[in-house]
């Protein structure tokens, strides 16, 4: 199943524009109703700053098929089996805890990620990365924060933010298949530290699930394809 | 009595009232009524657009409205402290708002149907607001103005934006040209209606004139964005819903037909067609939410144990 | 703004067979979500009946039209704006409550119109109509005797069935616009003896809300066809 | 003692079972555990399938799929039933699914992801499910028997309309023959898991054949749905995606590969992809609409209360 070894740059920059753009939409239907006007506004933050590396990597990624295909082409006119993203990044918002959560688990995996990528030989995926680094420290940051504050709150949000880690959990496996399995030790002690702030252990291992690397998907990124997509699909020759 | 001739000399002679400076009760009430209306008008109008987000029609128009929606959010948070500075709560002011004692801009009790809509509320809502708020920059209360100015600068930005999307697709294809025209059909009116009820129906006009809260009538108001609007939409090929439009060389401005003030009173009164949903919306993001709140509160109240201890 | 008075046959089709189309879609989300098995399979029952006569209504419509449209060309191809359904019929499910609510207010009206429909001199939609009343018939009772349950079980359920109420009252005006003002009074009667049997008082007039008739719809209604329409925007050329 | 032998030989005998007869109390708990666990197979496998209602490609094919959910919610309602004859109510064994006491197939904790899949599963789920279920019509239990013959009847039915669904796809665009294939692709090793373990890992399956609960092996059925299915899946140009397969001249029966026992442990331990999704969406329909049930009962309660008065 992991083909990571043998990744081409482009897939590679398919399966990390994905991400961002998969999850960037995910933070868009927070838009609006967020618990405080604070963290409605922090949110489109990162949304808009997944959006802006979605733009880079789907274009890059568009040049380097060289068939004339730029990152709107490839968002809107995919279908669902040619998504690369991971699936932790398509799950539903459920409620606030388990988006900080997947945010969380997330912003720690790119960081890790974009910090090898920034040394990449190819500098297009380094300056991306490079860039990135910098939105992405704060979006750890505050994820952290709030999966701290929700652990070491209530009962009630201590609960959810369990909720929240145990839901997501089951998507962590993906994010360290092939050569990507190394940053696994740093990711869980960058986790676990946050959890342990929060009065929360790491979970116990579980099976993990995969497939969105291969373009197999949850039943939920159909949906929010149908979606993203529609207007561009009823109007394919239409400029916007 | 010395204090209110002091107050009304500083406000005739354009000087700015500060928090701490002493202000008639009237004056208070009244800038925290408008104040707290524009800033819920923010945060309900980041609803109809964000109807659109998931299907904006493509990444650089969804960053675009993104950015712009967050800008909103932005202005709501400056005026909810601007409103602050005049002794009320943001947990009052929002507790006015979902109680519907409070109220807030009517235009934004319209459903945004089609992505046209997105471009039609940055060009015509965001047009007649800064036409509303520009003269506020320099309004009496000095937190208010100061917050005008930075809201004006971005709002400008956000009707170029909306009138640039509008003209691709004035210059799209048959659907899209359609869809322009169908959004300019719905959003004409309600619009106009965003400058208040007419000058001889608009009771508290002249006290807040005097105040300079205000520093036009509505009337006024809205005939310089009908000028000013007019050549935009003859720019863009679109014909403005009104068959009674026409310029007067006389008064050199354009004569319009009669505005339907009473759905206007109608949406006021919170019959709007999509009132029902905004504030329920506001509601269930507020209340379903009310944990996550509550644990970032007690979570800083045991911070603040740990540390004292 | 009403024009039913001069409302063509082929545009009498849609209306109705739009409405049909869209409510039976707001069925279909309830199936494998209902409060009991019973009720799961009596909402599918009537989505189903529904289906068919939108199925009806529209192939009819398309004969009409005489463009080489049917019943699923005008049900995937259309853009919102050519939608003629009544608003009730489009707005969201929300509780149990209030999806009874709009199902009852819709079914009685159609009732009422269908009676008078099926004395047309229009042969096919005399048909259609004398059809669907033996359906109709049922779905009538099942709402109203939910509503009966509701309005005289809990306090709780007295309270959701008040607010499904005031939900969908505000469309009602649309139902009895043009020559089907005439049918008020009756629909009217038939709503009220059941509210009274529900411990419910009629509602307040209120202003109505209207517009899909023209084709301008609720917000809820785009969403509703993305999701519909997506498969056949993105492969128009396929059968299935 | 003498009850237990009169009861062996009753079943022997292809005797049915009735609710009032005596009968062994490990015949009356294996019972419960099975019946209750297709009744569940049958609610939790409306959700894979509803996934698709409101994007059902044409009319027709919506109104076959909600006839056919529809038809599952109704097996549920018989199985439900013929549980109940042996002394469980349905609150009971619904409150065991939700815990996770209780079971369902494995084949519907896999997601539905296409179009495609929903003629997928109606070829191979449903036809998967009669191989195991027709013998079922035969099964010592009076009340199981009975349902069964009205539930596989109505199966083979939905499997003819799913490989016509099928068919319609392999004879379709490129977009939709990858489609078919996909989804051959992803249901055929689970389709062969529904018939549960190999035999020689099959602790129960002995003592069932004996209570003519089951009248043939796992292996066996499965090797008749094998035999079955591949020349169907040739005739709609699709490959099975197993390389190992082939035509065994000296057995008359196709060889196959190796199944992921492993995975299928997995998947019956609750770790399939969407296990937890589908658990959950039953346990929010129960547990959001409570407030309904309630209402029915409060509400029938009074109209005794009042007839009775």
């Amino acid at each position: 199943m992991s083909q990571t070894f043998t990744l081409s740059p482009a897939e590679l920059a398919l399966r990390l524009g994905d991400d961002a753009l998969i999850l960037s939409h995910r933070l868009c239907e927070w838009c609006g109703h967020a618990p405080t006007l604070e963290v409605d506004l922090a949110l489109s933050n990162i949304g808009l700053d997944l959006l802006g590396q979605a733009q880079f990597f789907l274009n890059y990624a568009g040049e380097m098929e060289n068939a004339g295909r730029d990152a709107d082409a490839l968002a809107y006119h995919r279908d669902e089996h040619e998504f690369k993203n991971c699936l932790l990044t398509e799950q539903p918002n459920g409620d606030f805890a388990r988006s900080i959560v997947r945010q969380f688990f997330f912003s720690a995996w790119q960081q890790l990620r974009f910090h090898e990528l920034a040394k990449s030989g190819d500098a297009t995926m380094a300056a991306i990365a490079t860039k990135a680094l910098k939105e992405i420290a704060y979006h750890v940051q505050f994820a952290a924060e709030w999966v701290v504050r929700l652990g070491d709150g209530t009962e009630e949000s201590k609960c959810r933010v369990a909720d929240g880690i145990s839901w997501s959990w089951r998507f962590v496996d993906e994010l360290f298949t092939g050569e990507d399995a190394a940053l696994r030790p740093a990711w869980e002690a960058r986790v676990r530290a946050t959890l342990n702030e929060a009065g929360l252990d790491l979970p116990a291992p579980v099976r993990g699930i995969t497939g969105g690397r291969e373009g197999r998907h949850s039943e939920y990124l159909g949906h929010l394809l149908a979606e993203m997509q529609y207007v561009q699909r009823c109007h394919p020759n239409a400029q916007w | 009595a010395d204090r209110l001739a002091a107050f009304d000399a500083r406000v005739a002679a354009d000087d700015f009232i500060e928090p701490k400076d002493w202000m008639p009760e009237a004056y208070r009430k009244t800038l925290i009524r408008q104040i707290s209306q524009h800033a819920h008008s923010e945060v309900v109008g980041m609803l109809p657009e964000g109807n659109w987000l998931t299907r904006a029609p493509s990444l650089r128009r969804k960053a675009i409205l993104l950015a712009k929606i967050q800008d909103e959010g932005g202005h709501g948070l400056y005026l909810y402290s601007a409103a602050e500075t005049l002794g009320v709560t943001r947990e009052e002011l929002i507790e006015a708002l979902h109680s519907g004692r409070a109220k807030y801009s009517t235009i934004f009790n319209y459903p945004t149907l089609t992505w046209a809509d997105i471009g039609a509320i940055g060009w015509l809502v965001d047009g007649a607001a800064i036409m509303n708020q520009v003269a506020l920059q320099r309004t009496s209360y000095g937190p208010y103005a100061r917050a005008m100015v930075r809201i004006c600068k971005e709002e400008s930005f956000h009707q170029r934006q909306g009138y640039e999307a509008l003209m691709v697709l004035a210059n799209g294809t048959h659907a899209q040209r359609r869809m322009a025209q169908d959004a300019l059909n719905r959003w004409w009116w309600p619009s106009l209606m965003m400058f208040g009820p007419p000058d001889d129906n608009s009771p508290n006009s002249a006290q807040s004139i005097r105040w300079r809260i205000k520093r036009e009538t509505n009337d006024e108001l809205r005939q310089r964005f009908i000028d000013a609007t007019v050549p935009q939409a003859e720019a863009l090929g679109l014909s403005i819903p009104d068959p009674a439009l026409k310029w007067n060389e006389a008064t050199q401005h354009y004569d319009c037909g009669q505005i339907d003030w009473e759905e206007f009173y109608a949406v006021v009164r919170g019959e709007g067609a999509t009132a029902k949903d905004r504030i329920q919306a506001r509601i269930d993001a507020w209340e379903k939410n009310a944990w996550v709140r509550e644990a970032a509160l007690a979570h800083a109240a045991k911070r603040s144990t740990k540390q004292a201890a």
